[in-house]
């Protein structure tokens, strides 16, 4: 057989994996630079990455509507992936942005975290572009593999170092569902190829046995990423030993990959099924939901605190996940956007507010922040609304299309238990406002010090909580046109 | 042509506004006390030259709407700001105005040095206002207006001294009254609008109307009600069981206040109000038996207990609840000419009494705060002897005492005998009728006891007051003592207009200039009462038999008193000694206060708090609350799941793993 | 100018913005330029009432697309009509006041309570003029924020509480509502309704089980914030604990957006709910009343008491507006304006002695009015129209209302409600005379000031309202009359005639002749 | 036929065994190692089906499995030994500074 190397070539497309050799090479450069380049500052490195960042993001960007497919068809760059890359982007921009000034004042600042970060966030980006199981697989691997060691990043403390462990040991364990899996449906139908996975999973009748327990194994895979009760066990642990940057990245983007990829399969590859799935999301929707938000409710330290949020946040995401309407669906892709925006914000504070050796991160010791520093409370006030669900922000409208979603489909008792959960969940957020504004100050904050990088990201996510509340539009339909390739 | 009739109630107001709001600053009493008095003055100037030109028409015509804007529209409810002259207005205007002015003037010299001088004049005026809105206003509404406007200057007045608790409490008490006879006004207003309009598609509340159309109202009925929640209205008001207690308490406002809002006008505002509306009450047999049951009871109840008070304004204060009962036992017997005949004369009587006891007292006080002395100015039995001290004050009190106790030639006899006739023979209640007058005389026969044991312990006998004093006692000024002897007058005077037939004809023929004045207000509900009874024929021997009864009735109780408390004072002491239970009774208001608190009040205020602490706090609130904290519970127990240990993170995701795959293979 | 209306809704941001560049040390300025915001504010609003035509048409209507975005499309829609304006002036007429009446009030944190307050004002005036169900939703929400503030940071001893109960009550509500208004939403895109405005559901047929769960929905929503017996319970804390700006727009305003909300939503949209669901709002409405003024007849909290007669006033507003005649709909918009005044009034007198004294309990007072005469002829006459007295604007109000509901089928309903009159003169009289009246023996109070100039400029023209209203509704009424009619034309199930009955007072007998009974309007009985 | 259903049998075995391990013990490399183990039994499914149903996307997978694991252990044991330095144990139970 003759190979034609040109043909090859045009076979492979790199284009269609171009945002994610930029980012792999930057990370690859940053390693090699942050060896030879010998300044005990990592701070340029920041904008290093955040440069490759934004080129990656503007590759990706340049790709609307033009829907190219690579390597045979198992990753692609379409709408859908496109808008997931963005988020990445964003979530991983932005958890650079608020590292420097993190990892200085705990001491662990070696300059690997950027190029983890990068890495980890490729990985993310061929979960959103993989179309063939096998490129998902090396996706969540490469993203998870990654998170492993920044949740472990900070050698020397306990609570990191345990963070890891835990992550590490159920995260692998998890993937062994997952690839069990994955195994079944290859054994059901035969390829690895979602398209092909779709074609013949119509063709069946009665879903295969085999077909459906491997499509809930993945699932199992998937939930354990999102953070699906029962499977989210890990989330507060892990959050909270995290270092605060990685954390922040961890409920944004990971999350968020799993979902395209969760999407990508499940919509695509057997909606045939979607019966059988559509029920079974409805339930978990609804455990997460509830569970993310009750615990919350009497949680103290606020990484934790976030973390069963972001538990609930799923589960609000899952709402829409199971009305499997483009309304719903689009939601998600909003909402998961939003969330970076927010959620990260969020840990920016946190990171500006707490003291050396992740002390003062309890929801106490925001006591008076709101009258020591007004401009730092007022953000994390929008942030928080914003996570509540209260307009004007991007987190009412997401949650909005979200339960909108459910009712276009019929659920509408889901979105009424969605919606009580909002307002549950509103007692957690507004404690912290509490301890913002109407306690008295017990500290004067002097430590906390406005970094440029910080004050970007805090700008960044202030304004993408905010615009998106008062002209979402424009996103939303980029949103719908995103989800349009994959229903 | 009356287009200028809105003065009346305007100079009051003006009063009102010029005392109330630039009063402190004027400071001096003449000036203030002259701008009150002038206003009604002015008002009452207008009311005579309205009153000539109303009898200068003819009598179908005396029935004249002056509307001046409009008040109230929504859907076909209705209501203008307009007033209604008719022969029964302009005479309550004449009475208001006339006694207001002179009460007024009384005020000068009698209020003079208390703090606070221009709000009362304020009130006073602001009174005024309401009152002649009351009786001038053209339709429900607005009569409702100065209705509650009038209750609303009697809780000011009675809390006028607002420093002692009592006088905060007595307004409280006299407003909270009222409203619950506003309660019933307003429950009368809804259903006769609704009413009428549901059936005859006629929606108003405007008087002329609801009269043109009284012919489409049913006997009975639904009349029955609507009548039943007026009355309700004018027993509050006009203080008739069960809403009189607030009256004899109200005696806690500044005498001049009592005399004009507690005697001579706002109390009788309930009789105005049923006359106004005869012809709806007289539609209702059944109100009109209520009426006058009510107003006999009335009557006779609070003359009982006017015989054992010892406080002078008290004595009167229960003896106004008994004469209001007068005044409705004649509306209740369909005598309405009889009944407003009453009220102008108790209205001069009355407030006779009340000026000439404030007179008392205020000297009374003078003299026992020279001496340092805190003895209560208005108990009769710190006074006695006093017509020796006060010669005019004593003759005018002594004339209207006369009067009220029913002796032939002054004003009250007319009156009373008149209802007392009437009740006998009116053709309405039947049977009833004995009973109604036997009230009625039991009523006159107390009267006439207690006003002239009123007479006798004030006036008469040794002065009991503290050593030292008497000679500090004196004649009032004349600002005080002139209205006095304009309204003792009056008392003699005032029963002439009405005078029976019985006795005009002896006169030549002299008519009863009021029945015939009034007739044209009550023709319509005396031609129902032609239509559907039928009056029997009494003798005019049997009427004279009456008349003379009610005469000697009230001699006895003169005689009683003037045995018990001129010739042997000692008596007295060995009634209350044998009957001591009565006594008590009688003297503590038969317990009515005590009974209301006990049955109402206090398990108001319970429930009250029942409904706080038990209800609000522990149930709606508990189950608030409630959900919040199990919610709050079960996320304190859920956390505990998450144990920190890896394998059993591992066995949920497991065990999850397991649940699902069953789920679907079982399913 | 065509867009007056959002410039009257965002000027308070452009204040806000300016407030956000004074440094927080110069309180006067911050102050002032609050002060004359909200002063601009209304200023900007006077044209609207002068040009606002008496018809049932929305005016001043701006219309341009906002969100479009899948199924949806959400539209900057926002205009007002007969029943919004008097709302809308409302609003504007207490801002000044609010920010007045904290001058001395505030000296803590200043610049965030002014900026609270101005985002409030935005808040509420944008709820009162969408005519998008979307765009009502998001500043219905907006507004929970800063009172939620203004509440916690600047409130009484329990104020945390009462912010996060106020906060979370709300919201439970707002949130059910916001499913409803999704699912119909989806019912209208069936019907080819193709954006949120708020004038294409009116005409859309929703079959009566639905209807059913929606207005439950909607109502449940405004039943809080009105707030309606048994869901009342967070206002007594909130006022309590709220500073006095807070709870005099509270009760002035916010509270008016439940009544308001079912006047303009759950009723014209849900008609044969409303029908079936009228005895239920009535009797509790009704118990609200009753109840209501048991339970404020025995508080020991001045402010608390007035909080709880808010309950018992707004029992009457739902009680006309549910009689769905021409007389109890008005009723019920005219005692919404009147409740705003007066009961604002009562807690700016509240504020005042509690700047004085630092205490609210009754036990703590007596005797004020020989110290403080100016103070209690105010008190006086604000207490009288609380209570309704005629020549008070509560008089008309209830009275409209009573008559109203009696001619209609809660005929029952209004009798009880009129004893509530009865009730209401207990509880407000025995308070006042027990602050006021009585012996001044307390020594903290015989050295209390009488109302400063400032305060009494603040009272002023409430007072001058509650006799203007009292005496001269006319006017007040002929303007909402219109849409007044057109609610009852939507709301009502069977067919009016309310409008063609009126007969004038001087109407001859012959030419009102006796009418058969199946001509008459049909007041169900 | 029936030689597929033996191997996906075992793997099926192999995989509940490691699941179990997973679930029991507190090790944290012999937890791990049971994790190879399942994804060994993955791989075993991976080839059995790739052999029956004739075609190599199976056995491509098999290979970024294994290249997987790898990465995956080297990172492991770091975090293990990291984990080790300071609390000197890898005992899972010793895991559990952060809880509830």
């Amino acid at each position: 057989m003759e190979i034609n190397v040109a043909q090859l070539f045009q076979t492979i497309n790199l284009a269609t994996i171009m945002p994610e050799i930029i980012l792999s090479v930057v990370g690859m450069a940053l390693l090699l630079v942050n060896v030879f380049v010998p300044s005990k500052s990592k701070g340029y490195l920041a904008w290093l990455s955040l440069a490759g960042l934004v080129a990656a993001g503007y590759t990706a960007a340049c790709g609307w509507g033009q829907n190219v497919d690579g390597f045979s068809g198992s990753v692609v760059l379409d709408n859908f992936a496109i808008f997931f890359k963005l988020i990445f982007v964003i979530a991983a921009g932005l958890a650079v942005l608020i590292s420097d000034q993190y990892m200085e004042r705990e001491g662990c600042n070696q300059g690997e975290l950027y190029p983890m970060v990068l890495f980890t966030t490729v990985g993310m980006m061929l979960m959103a572009s993989g179309t063939d199981m096998m490129t998902i697989f090396l996706g969540l691997e490469l993203m998870s593999i990654s998170l492993y060691v920044l949740a472990g990043f900070n050698r020397a403390n306990v609570k990191s170092n345990e963070s890891g462990l835990k992550y590490f040991l159920l995260g692998a364990f998890s993937t062994g569902f997952l690839l069990y899996g994955m195994a079944l449906v290859y054994g059901a139908t035969g390829y690895t190829r979602i398209a092909k996975i779709a074609a013949v999973a119509s063709q069946m009748g009665q879903p295969d046995i085999l077909l459906l327990i491997g499509a809930l194994l993945i699932l199992t895979g998937f939930a354990f990423k999102i953070a699906i009760v029962p499977f989210h066990m890990w989330t507060p642990d892990v959050y909270e030993g995290a270092p605060t940057p990685v954390t922040a990245l961890m409920s944004a983007g990971p999350k968020a990959a799993a979902f395209a990829a969760f999407l990508r399969m499940f919509l695509v590859a057997f909606p045939s099924m979607k019966a059988d799935w559509s029920d079974l999301l409805w339930i978990l929707a609804v455990l997460t939901m509830t569970v993310g938000n009750i615990t919350a409710l009497r949680q103290d330290n606020i990484k934790r605190m976030l973390a069963y949020s972001s538990i609930a946040h799923a589960g609000y995401a899952l709402v829409g996940f199971a009305a499997a309407n483009t309304t719903g669906t689009s939601g998600i892709l909003f909402y998961m956007l939003s969330y970076a925006f927010m959620n990260i914000g969020a840990f920016a504070i946190v990171v500006l507010v707490a003291k050396q050796g992740e002390t003062n991160g309890n929801v106490q010791d925001f006591a008076g922040l709101g009258h020591k520093r007004p401009a730092l409370a007022a953000i994390m006030t929008l942030f928080l609304f914003s996570l509540a669900g209260i307009p004007p922000t991007a987190g009412f409208i997401g949650k909005f299309y979200l339960f909108s979603g459910a009712v276009e489909a019929g659920y509408i008792w889901l979105a009424v238990i969605g919606v009580l959960n909002s307002a549950a969940s509103a007692y957690y957020y507004l404690r912290v406002m509490v301890y913002m504004y109407m306690k008295p100050a017990e500290e004067e904050f002097g430590w906390v010090s406005l970094t440029a990088p910080v004050s970007l990201a805090l700008l960044v996510s202030f304004l993408g909580t905010l615009i998106p509340g008062v002209v979402p539009s424009y996103l939303l339909q980029l949103a719908q046109a995103a989800v349009k390739v994959i229903s | 042509m009356f287009d200028n009739v809105w003065l009346i109630p305007l100079f009051p107001l003006i009063g009102f506004l010029i005392n109330g709001l630039l009063g402190k600053k004027i400071k001096n009493e003449t000036v203030i006390g002259s701008i009150g008095a002038f206003a009604v003055l002015c008002s009452f100037i207008v009311s005579v030259m309205t009153f000539l030109k109303l009898i200068g028409l003819p009598a179908e015509e005396r029935v004249i709407n002056v509307k001046i804007f409009t008040w109230i529209t929504a859907g076909h409810f209705n209501a203008d700001v307009a007033f209604l002259i008719d022969p029964l207005s302009c005479l309550m205007l004449l009475v208001v105005t006339g006694i207001g002015f002179l009460i007024h003037v009384y005020s000068i010299g009698y209020m003079h040095g208390e703090e606070g001088f221009y709000r009362f004049f304020a009130y006073l005026n602001l009174f005024v206002f309401s009152m002649l809105l009351l009786v001038t206003g053209n339709n429900l509404l607005l009569m409702f207006v100065g209705w509650e406007g009038v209750g609303l200057c009697s809780y000011l007045l009675i809390g006028y001294y607002f420093h002692k608790k009592s006088a905060g409490d007595a307004g409280k008490k006299a407003f909270v009254m009222n409203r619950v006879g506003d309660f019933g006004f307003l429950l009368g207003t809804f259903t006769l609008f609704w009413y009428m309009g549901q059936t005859n598609n006629i929606w108003t509340i405007q008087f002329t109307e609801l009269a043109k159309n009284a012919n489409l109202l049913p006997t009975g009925g639904v009349v029955t009600v609507i009548t039943l929640c007026f009355f309700l209205g004018a027993t509050g008001k006009s203080a008739q069981i069960p809403l009189y207690t607030w009256l004899p308490d109200a005696m806690e406002g500044p005498t001049p206040v009592s005399a004009l809002i507690h005697a001579a006008t706002m109390v009788t505002a309930g009789v105005y109000m049923i006359g106004r509306m005869s012809y709806l009450f007289i539609r209702s047999p059944e109100t009109m038996t209520v009426v006058a049951l009510v107003g006999g009871c009335t009557a006779l109840f609070a003359a009982t207990i006017g015989t054992a008070q010892n406080d002078i304004k008290r004595v009167l204060a229960y003896s106004t609840v008994s004469q209001l009962g007068y005044m409705f036992l004649a509306m209740g017997v369909g005598a309405f000419t009889a009944g407003i005949f009453h009220l102008m004369t108790h209205a001069f009587f009355k407030a006779c009494l009340f000026l000439g006891s404030g007179a008392v007292i205020h000297s009374m006080h003078g003299a026992l705060h020279h001496v340092h002395s805190h003895d209560d100015a208005q108990d009769m039995r710190n006074m006695g002897g006093l017509r020796k001290h006060m010669p005019l004050t004593f003759l005018t009190f002594l004339i209207a005492t006369i009067a009220i106790a029913g002796i032939p030639g002054f004003s009250g006899f007319f009156s009373k005998d008149e209802i007392l006739w009437q009740a006998f023979s009116n053709p309405l209640h039947g049977d009833l009728n004995i009973v109604l007058w036997g009230m009625g005389a039991c009523a006159a026969l107390l009267t006439a006891f207690y006003m002239f044991r009123l007479v006798f312990m004030t006036f008469f006998g040794t002065c009991r007051i503290k050593e030292g004093a008497e000679k500090h006692l004196h004649e009032s000024p004349m600002v005080i003592v002139i209205p006095l002897l304009v309204l003792a007058l009056l008392s003699i005077l005032g029963g002439y207009l009405g005078l029976p037939k019985l006795i005009g004809d002896l006169f030549g023929g002299v008519p009863n200039y009021l029945d015939q004045y009034l007739e044209p207000v009550f023709a319509n509900a005396n031609q129902y009462m032609l239509a559907h009874v039928h009056p029997e024929q009494h003798s005019h021997t049997l009427e004279w038999g009456m008349m003379a009864a009610s005469v000697v009735i009230a001699l006895i109780g003169i005689s009683i008193a003037a045995l018990l408390y001129l010739i042997n004072p000692e008596l007295p002491k060995k009634f209350t000694t044998a009957f001591p239970a009565l006594h008590r009774a009688v003297y503590n208001k038969w317990y009515i206060d005590e009974l209301y608190d006990f049955m109402i009040v206090n398990p108001c205020k319970a429930l009250g708090r029942f409904l706080w602490k038990g209800f609000d706090v522990l149930v709606v609130d508990g189950v608030v609350n409630g959900v919040a904290s199990t919610v709050m519970a079960f996320g304190g127990v859920i956390r505990y799941m998450q144990s920190g240990l890896i394998y059993n993170y591992a066995w949920s995701m497991a065990l999850g793993v397991v649940a699902i795959v069953a789920y679907y293979v079982f399913k | 100018m065509s867009n007056i209306l959002s410039v009257m809704t965002f000027l308070p941001i452009l204040g806000v913005l300016l407030l956000l560049f004074i440094p927080k040390e110069s309180k006067g300025t911050l102050r002032g330029v609050a002060m004359l915001t909200t002063i601009a504010t209304f200023a900007v609003s006077l044209p609207i009432l002068t040009g606002f035509q008496t018809n049932a048409d929305f005016q001043f209507v701006e219309n341009v697309p906002w969100i479009a975005a899948g199924p949806f499309a959400m539209r900057y829609n926002i205009g007002i009509d007969g029943i919004s304006l008097w709302l809308v002036m409302l609003t504007t007429f207490i801002m000044p006041i609010a920010v007045l009446s904290t001058w001395t009030a505030v000296e803590e944190k200043v610049k965030e309570y002014m900026i609270c307050l101005l985002l409030l004002e935005t808040g509420m005036l944008g709820a009162f003029i969408s005519l998008d169900l979307f765009l009502f939703y998001i500043f219905w929400e907006v507004m929970l924020i800063p009172m939620y503030f203004m509440i916690g940071i600047w409130g009484g001893k329990n104020r945390i509480y009462a912010a996060l109960k106020f906060f979370i009550y709300t919201m439970v509500g707002s949130m059910l509502m916001l499913v409803a208004l999704i699912y119909l939403y989806f019912l209208g895109t069936k019907a080819g309704i193709t954006d949120f405005s708020l004038l294409h559901f009116f005409d859309l047929k929703i079959d009566p089980a639905t209807q059913t769960w929606l207005f439950l929905a909607f109502a449940f929503a405004f039943a809080i914030k009105v707030p309606m017996f048994p869901l009342h319970t967070w206002l007594p804390d909130a006022h309590t604990e709220a500073p006095t700006a807070g709870s005099v727009i509270l009760a002035a305003i916010l509270l008016k957006m439940g009544t308001y909300g079912y006047v303009r939503f759950a009723m014209p949209l849900f008609p044969e709910a409303t029908h079936r669901f009228t005895p239920l709002i009535a009797t509790l409405a009704v118990i609200g009343i009753i109840y209501a003024a048991l339970v404020a007849m025995v508080q020991e909290d001045v402010k608390k008491l007035v909080a709880y007669s808010s309950v018992a006033h707004l029992g009457f507003v739902m009680l006309g507006v549910f009689s769905l005649n021409e007389q109890g709909v008005t009723g019920g918009m005219l005692q919404m304006l009147n409740h705003g005044i007066s009961t604002g009034a009562l807690f700016l007198i509240v504020g005042f002695i509690y700047e004085r004294r630092h205490t609210r309990l009754i036990t703590d007072f007596g005797g004020l009015s020989k110290q403080m005469p100016i103070f209690a002829t105010i008190f006086m006459i604000v207490t009288l129209s609380s209570i309704g007295l005629p020549g008070t604007n509560g008089f008309v109000g209830e009275f409209l209302i009573l008559i109203g509901s009696f001619e209609s089928s809660l005929r029952w309903y209004a009798v009880i409600a009129s004893s509530g009159v009865i009730f209401a003169a207990v509880y407000m009289l025995w308070m006042f005379q027990r602050v006021m009246f009585g012996e001044l023996d307390n020594p903290k109070n015989q050295v209390l000031a009488d109302l400063n100039l400032r305060e009494i400029a603040i009272m002023v023209p409430l007072v001058v309202l509650i006799f203007v209203m009292g005496v001269y509704p006319n006017p007040f009424i002929e303007k909402m009359t219109p849409s007044v009619m057109k609610v009852i034309a939507k709301a009502r199930i069977e067919p009016v005639a309310t409008a063609k009955v009126v007969v004038p007072v001087v109407a001859q007998p012959e030419v009102a002749p006796v009418q058969p009974a199946a001509e008459q309007p049909v007041t169900a009985h | 036929m029936d030689n597929l259903t033996n191997y996906l049998l075992v793997s099926a075995v192999l995989f509940s065994i490691g699941t179990i391990g997973v679930l029991t013990r507190k090790n944290a490399i012999v937890m791990f190692m049971c994790i190879e183990l399942m994804l060994n039994a993955v791989n075993l499914t991976f080839v059995a089906l790739s052999r029956h149903l004739g075609n190599l996307d199976g056995q491509i997978f098999v290979f970024f499995i294994m290249t997987v694991a790898a990465a995956e252990a080297a990172v492991g044991l770091a975090l293990f030994i990291a984990f080790f330095n300071n609390r000197e144990s890898i005992d899972v139970d010793d895991a559990n500074l952060m809880k509830w």
